[in-house]
């Protein structure tokens, strides 16, 4: 498998390959250097990257580089020390995580963190309530909202559900749900949520090859209904596969930016994280 | 139908209640009363055996929050035709609305609270002196037989004991250096907050306004912290139960007040009666319990057989009991004339009676 | 022993699902016995013939009266506990409120003598404690479990204080007087008096049924679900676009606000209000209550407050072996959480959730032990 | 046999999750158990060292039959897990969590020595000696697992999914080490989706697929297998 | 408010807070110990507290003493003082034993949730406190006067009496001997384990049930200990006081940051010592109102407690 097959055909607005069309194209989050302390421990030391509408771009980087509190600081968990964080041209900083999502910022997690017992539907549900307005008013009294925003999340939340191949599983409790399903299940509340950034914290962890490909299409086709996709994922193979770009944090510090191919022939990132080139082993 | 005087036979098989602790923290007073108003039933019942009346405890455990339920069921008993008590003035305060409301007749023979007869109740009459007699009183005792020129006074924020205390402070005026409060009904017994400050304060009384659980830890726990100055309180610490509680070494030389006379001074050979059914020696208001019980027997011997009746009967009542002569003024206050004020001591492991507090 | 817990309880499951599979009209005319069956308990016509049911010990309406109290209670605090999961454990607190804003506003012995009737404190009422409510959650929503569990504890311990020690609320002395709720009959005597609790307890059971209706609809609804899942996880909820202080604080408001009017109702019936009625035990019962009739379940809410409020006044008036059972009344009620609770964790009537996630669970016990 | 499975089913509540597998560990061995997601892995090694009841069949380590044996008493005898998600203590230092490791165990001299090999082994937590557990990063949590594990000095360890969350250099690592100790004396019996790595370095390997063992083989052969390598390696 | 009150009995105050916040300590340390390892409020610690005191009264009454004898000889009292001290700390720590073999035990074996536990905690309390209200009638219980409370000496001007020192004294010891005993020991690193992550902690060899058991005998011995002192200082006891002061120790031991051994001492101290500057402040009613406050204020601000949790999970 070959990268040089993957990128060209990937951007399908721009039509174009990614790198030449930075300029052109529109900054959806800006990190700016951004430096994050945990007491002595530097996390994030002025790091510095960008991500624009309509990419896939991937965050890697050897363990404890990072990449877990840099999605933190973008959803409002933790507070830079420096820096500014910007989303779609406002400062995350100040901001309330709930504010954040409704912005259009989702995520999964590395430890997954679904609702246990509720079921896959309602699930969803709550993400697809991020943008309803139904109030505890007209919910007491089911006014006409309460039944348009029902229908409405209903709709949404099977379309999401089918689209991430558990439809069938909608009325299981989360945490009966085998791994995968979990997995499927986060991003589909995410995506539940109308992001326009969907950030995956290492989704293919404890899948096997042939799973990882069902995410790969995955994600790509979740790219393909115009949502920006940042993936943190310690699997070459995926990562190469399906980003469109790479940023490398090593020690909290951006040691490298660029195509995968660049980044995978990089000889900072071959000694710092990727070690003997994957195929050798 | 009114109060139908003339068929005597109607009154036949009517019930009156007593309304008091029974249980808990101050049940000792009220099982005083409990038992003269036994006495006094039991004797009428021997008396007319063909037309006997029964007695209906109520226990209250002496807490106004239990009060309007126990009230609730002693209105809706229609048999029950008046009440001797309720005992305790918090009691009273909040079921007072509700036997004025069912106009339901109640002699308390203890309640000493002074604004009771001043809520407009048809339906309360009082059978002793209230705290504008005992306050006083006590205050004058503490001044001008103990000398003491340094008070403390504590109460437990009860409607009785506070109103007590608010009325020796009154005349005790500056010479009341500190006060505090605590809380009643068996709520606290760890007294040490209070103790510190009292120890602190180095004053040459103690005056406490309340009941006598508490009364007897406050006084032994002052003793343990080495305060020796001598305690002075109302009728409500006034039996022997403070002294259990206090432990005898520190109950000694307590000065206990009341609106009343001691028991065994009453006239006749109640004293006799009183310990041949009951077993024990009359307490504090054990006399005055067996006369307000007597005034309501003597309506229901008078035929009146319904609440209204009884009602009216008691309001013209007057007549001789054991511990005084009975005649109800203006807002059924017990005729002040009769009112009397006597002060204990504890001496020996014993309430004995000290003197008779002149009114000021 | 343990063959016939399975029966019972494999005999109750059988029951939910016939429940759930019945037809529509038959479950509308299931409900509808119950409730008529409800109304009509407090006639003595009626109760009667019910063989061990109504207490010896003390009138049957009465106790009615205070079991309809309690329900209402275990509703509202089935909010805060079993749907957004807040452990609070001074939910009497709120109760207090109600009863104390309607007592000041009406009651003669209050200092400010506003002498207002009733009806008019209630809403009043109703408003303070949702105030209350959310000034309580505002600083303490953002403690998590047993601290925000102690926090209201101490809160409703400060209320208690407050109103023994404060001359304003009257401590143990209280306020009596207050006005009973309006209406006469065509005699001229008023509907709500002492001499009948009836009317007091079909106010309360309408005012149940009415609530009932309420907070079902909320947590079939966004609202219902955002408290569900700050439960499950408040940090994901947050991160899923869930406002999780401001559903918290609804959930607190919605909770405190039944609580008030169950003490408007109760102040009105008792026409007496001190600081005694405020227990710290009284919080805790009817948190008993709610997770013993199954947390997070609004018919186990009702079942359990029910239960335990008519448990306790059904001791009343016992006596065995000279001993008056209604002394040992606690200690009854003590031993019973704890089997109960070692029988049916999940409470009498689990919700859906709590149920499935049980009977998996059970079974899966570690080795050895 | 240090180890031997004879004929286990697990359920939880109402999922069988195991069929009655029947597997065997030899003394000195690396065998490896391969599946997919919700294969049943995780709840074999489960069952092994104790933390969920088996529904039937047996179990017996060294000679003696476990089935029934409380966890902490399979410890005693010699087994120890780095289990599926890691189980740091959040709480503890990474000093204090590696010392966890080493608590059934009382030859001070013998844990300390361990001690220093574990850190030199992983020198991430060397540097993080003073942290708390709870606050490491995904992988430098893995990290503390395995290290911790090796505290103990079992005669099997038990490794689930010990590369997961892993940097690809690390990955490397990890294998190269259980390949070590393993020579030094060590049993050891490896879950991993990395099924590739694991094949080539195990001596034995079992293929499960929901809850039943479908195949097994040495390392070698079953790397070679055509069907392995199409459900598991992704080689089509 | 009453300043004139707080500052002319600033010292009594503070001696009186300290020695009632010791009480408090020694109780927290098993609300602590318990929640750190089982994340439960142990509502029936209250009541192990009251089965050490009673303990400790009955062990006197079966002496003969009752609350009118005079005791003399440093010797007697010495050997009173550790007779009752050895029964407290057994009734104690055995009451405790039994709540977590009926009350808790069969619940973790059945896996429940853990409402189900704070439900039968509360249900042991009240049968328990209510089992000895019966007992006892309802009636305070004297103790008798054991310790003197004569000063022994001053301080800046505050008498300090025997009381006082035993109290403080002994909870001091008893809390620096348990620290060592939690981050020192090997068991007392399996307490930890168990109350971080169980399920791992087996794996690592720890026994559960046991260290559960050690914790609840640790817990109970130090509140035996503590209804012992109490005895001494108020020599009075009833059935009911274990609700309230049950109440105030978690109070100190949330203050201090539950989990937290130390945290424990310090918040039970600073409670003690609080309480008592709002009773001078404010009259002693306001006493438990302040003890709240405190709590809710500090909780404000910190919403882990003074110190922050340690036993138990750090919220990462
Ligand atoms: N709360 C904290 N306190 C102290 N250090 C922390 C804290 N959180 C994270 N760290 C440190 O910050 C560094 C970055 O951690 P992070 O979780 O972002 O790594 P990562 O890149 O996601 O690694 P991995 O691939 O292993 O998941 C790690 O070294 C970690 O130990
Ligand atoms: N706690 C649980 N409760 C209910 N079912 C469970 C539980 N844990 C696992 N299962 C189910 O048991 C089956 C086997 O799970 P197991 O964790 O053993 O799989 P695995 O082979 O380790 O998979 P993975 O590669 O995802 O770790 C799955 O179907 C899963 O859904
Ligand atoms: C029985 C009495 C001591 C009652 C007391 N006089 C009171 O008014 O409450
Ligand atoms: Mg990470
Ligand atoms: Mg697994």
């Amino acid at each position: 498998m070959s990268d040089t097959e993957q990128t060209p055909a990937v951007p399908a607005q721009a039509g174009a390959p990614a790198v030449e069309a930075v300029p052109t194209r529109e900054p959806l989050l800006e990190v700016d250097n951004v430096t994050l302390r945990f007491g002595g421990v530097v996390a994030l030391n002025e790091v510095d990257f960008t991500l624009y509408k309509g990419e896939i771009l991937g965050l890697i980087g050897p363990n404890g580089a990072g990449k877990t509190t840099c999605f933190n600081a973008m959803t409002g968990i933790y507070q830079p020390s420096e820096g500014q964080i910007r989303f779609r041209g406002q400062k995350i900083s100040g901001k309330k995580r709930h504010q954040i999502t409704r912005m259009g910022m989702a995520r999964t997690f590395q430890n997954i963190r679904l609702f246990p017992e509720m079921t896959a539907l309602e699930n969803v549900l709550v993400g697809a309530d991020a943008h309803h307005k139904t109030s505890v008013i007209s919910a007491l009294f089911r006014l006409p909202r309460y039944w348009k925003e029902e229908r409405e999340g209903r709709e949404k939340a099977e379309r999401l559900l089918e689209f991430v191949g558990i439809r069938k599983r909608m009325h299981e409790f989360a945490r009966n749900l085998s791994y995968g399903e979990q997995r499927r299940l986060e991003i589909a509340r995410a995506l539940a949520t109308d992001p326009v950034l969907l950030c995956l914290d290492e989704p293919a962890a404890g899948f096997n090859p042939a799973e990882k490909e069902e995410l790969l299409q995955l994600i790509r086709q979740i790219r393909d209904t115009g949502v920006t996709v940042l993936l943190i994922e310690h699997d070459m193979r995926l990562v190469m596969g399906v980003t469109d770009r790479i940023v490398v944090l090593e020690f909290g510090k951006k040691i490298a930016e660029g195509l995968p191919a660049e980044v995978r022939d990089n000889p900072k990132v071959i000694a710092a994280y990727l070690g003997v080139p994957d195929d050798a082993a | 139908s009114g109060g139908d005087d003339t068929a005597s036979g109607d009154a036949c098989g009517s019930k009156i209640a007593f309304f008091g602790a029974l249980t808990g923290s101050s049940a000792a007073l009220g099982i005083n009363e409990h038992n003269g108003v036994k006495l006094a039933v039991d004797k009428y019942n021997k008396e007319n055996a063909d037309c006997k009346v029964e007695l209906v405890p109520l226990d209250s455990q002496g807490s106004p929050d239990q009060a309007p339920q126990l009230a609730q069921k002693a209105i809706d008993d229609t048999k029950i035709l008046g009440i001797v008590g309720p005992a305790y003035s918090g009691e009273s305060e909040a079921a007072g609305p509700l036997f004025n409301e069912a106009g339901l007749v109640t002699i308390t023979p203890s309640a000493t609270r002074p604004s009771l007869a001043e809520q407009g109740w048809k339906t309360f009459f009082r059978a002793v002196g209230n705290d504008f007699s005992q306050g006083p009183a006590a205050g004058n005792y503490i001044k001008n037989v103990l000398k003491a020129d340094k008070v403390y006074v504590i109460d437990d924020q009860s409607a009785y004991g506070a109103g007590l205390a608010d009325e020796v402070k009154k005349l005790l005026g500056p010479a009341v250096v500190g006060s505090d409060k605590v809380q009643g009904e068996g709520k606290q017994v760890e007294f040490s907050a209070v103790v510190t400050k009292v120890k602190a304060a180095n004053v040459k009384a103690i005056f406490y306004g309340g009941y006598y659980q508490e009364a007897g830890l406050i006084r032994k726990q002052l003793t343990a912290a080495g305060v020796n100055a001598p305690l002075v309180a109302g009728d409500g610490v006034n039996d022997v139960a403070y002294i259990t509680s206090a432990g005898a070494a520190a109950a000694e030389g307590t000065i206990l007040t009341c609106p009343c006379q001691p028991a065994t001074e009453a006239r006749g050979t109640f004293a006799q009666e009183y310990k041949a059914l009951n077993g024990t020696d009359p307490g504090t208001y054990s006399d005055t319990a067996y006369d307000a019980a007597n005034i309501l027997l003597a309506g229901i011997k008078a035929g009146k057989a319904t609440r209204e009746g009884l009602l009216e009967f008691v309001k013209g009542y007057s007549g001789e009991g054991v511990a005084a002569s009975y005649k109800f003024v203006e807002g059924g206050e017990l005729d002040p004339a009769q009112v009397k004020v006597w002060a204990f001591k504890v001496q020996g492991g014993k309430v004995v009676p000290d003197q008779e507090i002149p009114k000021s | 022993m343990t063959t016939v817990l399975e029966k019972v309880r494999s005999g109750r499951e059988a029951a939910g699902e016939r429940w759930r599979g019945a037809p529509r009209w038959v479950r509308w005319a299931l409900l509808a016995a119950v409730i008529v069956f409800f109304y009509a308990l407090p006639n003595k016509e009626f109760y009667q013939y019910l063989g061990p049911i109504p207490t010896p010990g003390a009138n049957f309406t009465q106790v009615m009266f205070t079991v309809s109290i309690y329900v209402l209670l275990a509703v509202g605090l089935n909010i805060v506990v079993g749907f957004a999961g807040l452990l609070d454990l001074g939910y009497f607190g709120f109760f207090a409120v109600g009863a104390y804003t309607v007592a000041v506003l009406t009651s003669p012995s209050s200092d400010i003598k506003t002498l207002w009737p009733w009806l008019l404190a209630v809403p009043v009422a109703i408003a303070l404690t949702m105030v209350s409510g959310v000034m309580l959650g505002t600083p303490t929503l953002r403690l998590r479990g047993d601290y925000l569990a102690l926090v209201t504890l101490g809160f409703a311990e400060m209320i208690r204080i407050g109103a023994v020690s404060s001359e304003f609320l009257k401590g143990q002395r209280g306020f009596n007087q207050i006005p009973h709720p309006p209406g006469q009959y065509a005699d001229g005597k008023p509907v709500f008096g002492v001499l009948d609790a009836r009317p007091y307890y079909w106010l309360v059971l309408t005012l149940i049924i009415l609530v009932v209706i309420g907070v079902r609809n909320l947590t079939h609804s966004r609202v219902g679900r955002a408290w569900i899942s700050i439960r499950e996880d408040e940090d994901a909820a947050q991160l899923m676009g869930v406002p999780t202080f401001k559903f918290k604080l609804w959930a607190f408001a919605a909770g405190a606000a039944i609580a008030g009017l169950a003490g408007a109702l109760f102040a009105g019936k008792q026409n007496f209000v001190n600081s005694q009625n405020f227990e710290l035990l009284n919080s805790i019962i009817i948190l008993a209550a709610v997770i013993f009739g199954g947390s997070g379940n609004i018919v186990g809410a009702i079942v359990g407050g029910g239960l335990v409020a008519y448990m306790i006044e059904r001791f009343r008036g016992i006596e065995v072996f000279g001993f008056e059972l209604y002394e040992f009344r606690f200690l009854f009620f003590g031993l019973v959480l704890v089997i109960m609770m070692i029988f049916r964790p999940e409470g009498l009537i689990p919700n859906r959730r709590r149920a499935a996630e049980f009977k998996d669970r059970r079974k899966e016990v570690t080795v050895g032990e | 046999m240090l180890l031997e499975i004879d004929d286990v089913s697990l359920l939880y509540g109402r999922i069988q999750a195991l069929h009655g597998i029947s597997l065997t560990v030899d003394e000195g061995e690396i065998v490896a158990l391969i599946g997919a997601n919700g294969a049943g892995k995780s709840t074999t090694m489960r069952a092994i060292s104790g933390i969920r009841p088996v529904a039937t069949g047996s179990i017996r380590f060294d000679g003696e039959d476990i089935t029934k044996l409380r966890a902490d008493l399979r410890v005693r005898r010699g087994l120890c897990q780095a289990p599926e998600g890691r189980g740091i203590f959040p709480g503890m230092t990474v000093l204090e969590n590696l010392d966890m490791g080493a608590y059934t165990r009382r030859d001070r001299a013998g844990i300390a020595q361990d001690l220093d090999r574990v850190l030199g082994l992983f020198p991430r937590l060397a540097e993080r000696r003073k942290q708390h557990g709870g606050t490491l990063s995904g992988g430098e949590q893995q990290m503390l697992a395995v290290g911790r594990a090796l505290m103990s000095r079992p005669k099997l360890l038990l490794l689930d999914e010990p590369s997961m969350g892993l940097a690809p250099m690390l990955i490397q690592q990890i294998f190269d080490i259980i390949v070590e100790i393993n020579q030094q004396g060590t049993t050891v019996l490896l879950v991993e989706q990395n099924a590739q790595q694991a094949l080539a370095r195990a001596h034995r390997a079992y293929v499960l697929e929901t809850g039943r063992i479908v195949k097994s083989g040495t390392g070698a052969e079953l790397l070679h297998d055509p069907a392995v390598k199409e459900a598991y390696l992704g080689v089509a | 408010m009453n300043f004139d009150g707080l500052f002319s009995n600033f010292g009594e105050l503070t001696t009186t807070g300290l020695t009632q916040g010791a009480i408090y300590a020694l109780v927290a340390l098993g609300y602590t110990l318990v929640y750190g390892v089982l994340r439960l409020i142990n509502f029936a610690h209250s009541e192990v507290f009251i089965a050490g005191a009673f303990a400790a009264l009955w062990t006197w009454n079966g002496f003969g003493l009752n609350q009118d004898s005079q005791v003399s000889g440093v010797g007697t009292i010495i050997f009173y003082l550790l007779a009752a001290m050895v029964v407290a700390a057994v009734a104690s720590a055995g009451t405790a034993t039994v709540i977590e073999r009926v009350a808790y035990r069969p619940l973790r074996k059945r896996n429940a949730p853990p409402l189900a536990f704070l439900i039968t905690a509360i249900g042991a309390s009240i049968a328990i406190a209510e089992a000895f209200g019966v007992y006892t009638d309802r009636r305070p219980q004297g103790a008798p006067a054991l310790v003197s409370s004569k000063p022994l000496f001053e301080v800046a001007g505050v008498p300090i009496d025997a009381i006082q020192l035993l109290t403080i004294g002994a909870a001091l010891v008893m809390m620096i001997g348990l620290d060592m005993f939690i981050n020192r020991s090997r068991v007392g690193r399996g307490i930890r384990a168990v109350a971080q992550d169980a399920n791992t902690a087996a794996l690592m060899g720890v026994n559960k049930d046991r260290i559960i058991m050690m914790v609840f005998i640790a817990g109970g011995a130090m509140a035996g200990v503590a209804g012992l002192l109490y005895d001494v200082r108020i020599q009075t006891l009833t059935y009911s006081v274990g609700f309230l002061l049950g109440l105030k120790a978690f109070t100190a031991a949330v203050l201090g940051g539950i989990g937290n051994l130390r945290g424990a001492l310090l918040g039970g101290l600073l409670l003690g010592v609080v309480e008592n500057y709002a009773s001078g402040l404010f009259g002693s009613e306001w006493k438990d109102f302040a003890a709240f406050a405190l709590l809710v204020v500090l909780l404000m601000f910190r919403p882990t407690g003074l110190l922050g949790e340690s036993l138990g999970r750090a919220r990462a």
